[in-house]
């Protein structure tokens, strides 16, 4: 499936924008058409996880997957705030800021997951969008406790109370996606029929222009940081795979069918680069962006887009 | 003539996340008014970035106010706490403004 | 039909955006990216009137309709002003002003209206396109005359002559219109085939996206207004409530069919928030935009959406 | 070493709309040059706005021209009659430039 | 043929946005969707190129093709450089730099190109969209050898060296069209298909927007422009027949198909107003873009286009 | 009170495809940091123009560095040669900043 995956064109254009920054190349995807294109995969994918809810209703499995995200991202963070304290050689607050982030969840991989599974006759349920969208934040709250523990309240100069639960609560991503999620299960099959061409024909072309993007800001990140340790780049790296194979046989054991455990391997796999990074940089100001950016776009996001997948995916297929 | 009188004119560069907490310690220092411009791209002991990283966490931003000397000092003296833990760039200078009562 | 509206995936997404911003959501479109898909979506509707017309030639039905919009866009805001000044307790600058953009007309209000209507078996004539365009114009001649009826030449600080004609006469949204109509007239039905995968397929989708944003506006204008009475939130709903039923019972009057009456009412009934607010700032600056702003956007707008055209659908099927 | 001259810095924040019309004071006043810069949001007497409202009436920008004292007086005094009915914002500072010829 | 250029849609919308910079409207596309428009382009180009190169294999004819481009790219240049200076009245340096960008390419010519000879049963191979890539920069060598002739290294301060090479041959437009190129080659047909929708269906719409935003940036340059005089606007419809002739003329002689040899003279015919005018700014910082963008962009661009494409294409068929 | 000290603030308007040129330029004088802001639009000798052209060669940008003194007229000296050919306007203002070491 690894020659698949290096095939399709969304991971040839992801390369294609990796090597361009590496040859410092002048080409970037505007802001605001990447901004743009983010708005319309989280409405498409949202749109398209509450029509199939729509469709099967809701099913224990549903319920068993949504536990499962919602325990695994509050849970992986302090296995990956040990290994960023000990192996990783991380003060704690670097480590609590880093550990939030791997234990939140990345859309885009997510997206790619699900198109690249699909593509190989493995499609994730429609509610694994749903779990996406539950494991935003779950991992911010064990981040900010892991770096504040033992912390006296005038250490704390950062945290700004309500500020920071309202930023986690109500932030884009979640709204977005929860917000498509509650019209595709009101519009139904019929009403999204009329809104189809633009998101679900578009859907694999945007996706391969935003994974260019991706491309070149990972290599930037990766070339221009100045914070990467070998012991660093090892974790993501290894991160990764043991909170992928945790998330992925748990899926098994909970019941899930092999393309939701893979989804589910994928999802607690990847690490956050949009939602966490803006909540670490009100309540964590302390912790270095350098470190994490650099740690989850540079290393986890590629890593997960070009092996994550298929390894997640052969896991699932072997333990179901 | 127009009549016009001192003024200060106040930046900080900081990370686009950070704005709404500037602007509360502005209002706080009695600052009434601001303005936030788009910082595209830079480069400082952290190394090079650019704004097309549409990860909201790594961009930047100038938020502009302009103010009378004795607010302008107190907001200054509100910052201070933040200016190392967040990173942030402080930049006072002196301007004519007219229609004091604005400010 | 209200039913049929709330659950349509389009007006569900302008919800969303409304919600969010109520949340404080930090969720937002990029502003070039609502500019390109307005762009977008005022080329796609040109292009199509273009070619009906093109299909159905010049008819008495379309001079009719025409006539009748220049001089209802015209002769509203007469009405509006009075009311404004005496129940709504506004100046009379801000009364003009105000007058003028419930003369002149929302481009989407009318292109949801096309969709919803359509949806409903309704579908309005192509030429209703030219209809809308031609409206946009003359309620701002009529604001201003209002808002400087027996001034002196030197209080008219603004007007700045030529500027102003100009500015209204080659404004964005009108030479973008008539141009995508008259471009729809010269390809007709097979030079448009080459092009209609992006102009037709991807409509409904991107005025989604849209509404999305509009929804969010409104909901800011309306939370961070300082300027909107009670008086003039109620006039807000007023307004759009009898100028589009003068309108449709115009447009019944003069003959047109039941889609074409209720679009002509949906187009009186909405307020211009592109066209007439940039005129008004330089032709009438003492003019609170707070105020204008506030009504068109934030209540006028919604209000037309949800509610507006199904009334106005109503009424046309009632007296026709 | 280069010679440096005194010149002023004036920037006018207004309503994007306006820009012509600040622009053909500057000319009539006899600046030569100016830019434009993009604001992002802002507050003030009238409560925060941001630029996503697409409705350019709302948007707000900031005109920035360097010239000399005198044609920067004259300005000042031509932008007079503006400044309450427009609501600008007028900042004036002084600055060294280069090349004193082009201003 | 050119009365079918002339109603073409993709055509009309130039026109229009010609027309609405003339009578100084408003109107205007987000500079982040124009560039968003412009990569999109490139890479449904070099996509389509490269599943056509896959399909038919590398053929004798490609060889000729790019052998072809690479040699008039670099050499027209010289012949262009002696009109600049002789007729034009140019200066050395301005010679040199205008010469650069009648050697090099316009990709949206090319592309238009494309359309509108498709849609006259004259389709080029897909490998002329390689050739496009290999024409962007030789030109750009010439240029600089013509602009610095006989001079001093003192005189040389804008050189810059590695820089420069580094900008020309890593540039934004060169690495897209070969990236997706290759990536299409790839791909092939069927890694095609899912992306189809977005980069097939789609292309002439956004063709049509982005002329639309072409027509607008083309007639600013023609009116704001001080520095047009009549010789060289003259010169700004004659270097492209000239060179368009010179390089149909080659097509045919080298052996292409009919529609080859007329894209071949297109893109001899175009001008650059991306790649060059970046890379002489940086290398001929004397130079005055104000002459070299308003030939270009404002005279020859407009012309290829109208007229040029339908020339060509004749000229192809009459050798052909 | 929060301690300041003086510095210059440095403004390079110029074409976009400088702005690697000129910060090379910045590094080479001593000056560790720097933004760079977009200019929308603008107009001087040789007419108006605006951003909407996509072709980067007609963009102009700011360049904006804050610099203690004899950094910044090291690099006003070492910019000299470049200002005519480049057509660049440099403006320099004196700024109060807190946190000197940064500079
Ligand atoms: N003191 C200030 N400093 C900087 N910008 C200001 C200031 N006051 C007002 N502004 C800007 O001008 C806009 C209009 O101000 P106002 O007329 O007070 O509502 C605000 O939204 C800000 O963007
Ligand atoms: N006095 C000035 N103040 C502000 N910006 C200027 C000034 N003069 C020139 N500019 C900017 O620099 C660009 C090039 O100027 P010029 O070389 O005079 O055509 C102009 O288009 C403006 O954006
Ligand atoms: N001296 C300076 N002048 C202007 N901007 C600066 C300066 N130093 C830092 N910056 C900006 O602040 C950001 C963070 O700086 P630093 O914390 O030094 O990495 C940089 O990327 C620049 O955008
Ligand atoms: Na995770
Ligand atoms: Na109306
Ligand atoms: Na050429």
């Amino acid at each position: 499936m690894i020659v698949e995956t290096l095939t399709s064109p969304v991971i040839l254009f992801f390369v294609l924008g990796f090597i361009a920054a590496l040859i410092k190349s002048d080409l970037s995807i505007p802001e605001a058409f990447a901004k743009a294109m983010s708005i319309y995969l989280m409405a498409a994918i949202g749109l398209k996880g509450g029509i199939e809810v729509a469709d099967s209703g809701f099913t224990p499995d549903l319920a068993a997957a949504a536990i499962a995200g919602l325990v695994l991202s509050f849970a992986l963070p302090f296995l990956a705030f040990a290994l960023l304290k000990s192996f990783g050689r991380l003060g704690q607050v670097d480590a609590g800021a880093v550990a939030a982030h791997y234990g939140s969840v990345s859309v885009v991989t997510f997206v790619t997951a699900k198109e690249i599974l699909t593509a190989s006759g493995l499609e994730p349920q429609g509610y694994m969008v749903a779990v996406l969208a539950l494991m935003e934040t779950p991992a911010i709250i064990s981040g900010l406790l892991l770096a504040r523990w033992g912390m006296t309240q005038t250490d704390r100069n950062g945290d700004g109370g309500g500020g920071l639960w309202h930023e986690v609560l109500a932030n884009a991503s979640v709204v977005l996606l929860v917000g498509s999620f509650i019209i595709g299960m009101i519009a139904g099959k019929e009403g999204f029929e009329a809104v189809r061409p633009l998101f679900d024909t578009g859907f694999r072309g945007v996706l391969c222009l935003f994974l260019l993007d991706m491309g070149l800001i990972a290599a930037r990140r990766l070339t221009q940081s100045r914070k990467l340790t070998v012991r660093l780049a090892i974790l993501a790296v290894a991160l990764p795979i043991i909170n992928g194979t945790i998330g992925t046989v748990t899926g098994s054991l909970i019941g899930l069918d092999v393309a939701s455990a893979a989804a589910l391997g994928v999802l607690t796999a990847s690490a956050s680069y949009i939602a966490v990074p803006a909540a670490m940089r009100l309540a964590l100001p302390e912790a270095d962006p350098g470190i994490y950016l650099s740690m989850s776009l540079g290393i986890s996001f590629p890593f997960n887009i070009i092996f994550g997948i298929s390894i997640f995916a052969a896991l699932a297929r072997a333990l179901g | 003539m127009v009549s016009t009188v001192s003024a200060k004119r106040i930046e900080i560069l900081c990370d686009t996340p950070l704005v709404p907490r500037i602007v509360g310690i502005l209002r706080a220092s009695g600052i009434k008014g601001w303005s936030v411009l788009h910082v595209e791209s830079g480069g400082g002991r952290d190394g090079e970035w650019r704004q097309d990283e549409f990860t909201g966490a790594a961009a930047k931003t100038i938020v502009l106010a302009i103010a009378k000397a004795d607010t302008a000092a107190a907001f200054t003296d509100a910052l201070a706490p933040m200016l190392d833990s967040y990173g942030l760039l402080l930049i006072v200078g002196d301007v004519q403004v007219v229609r004091a009562d604005r400010f």
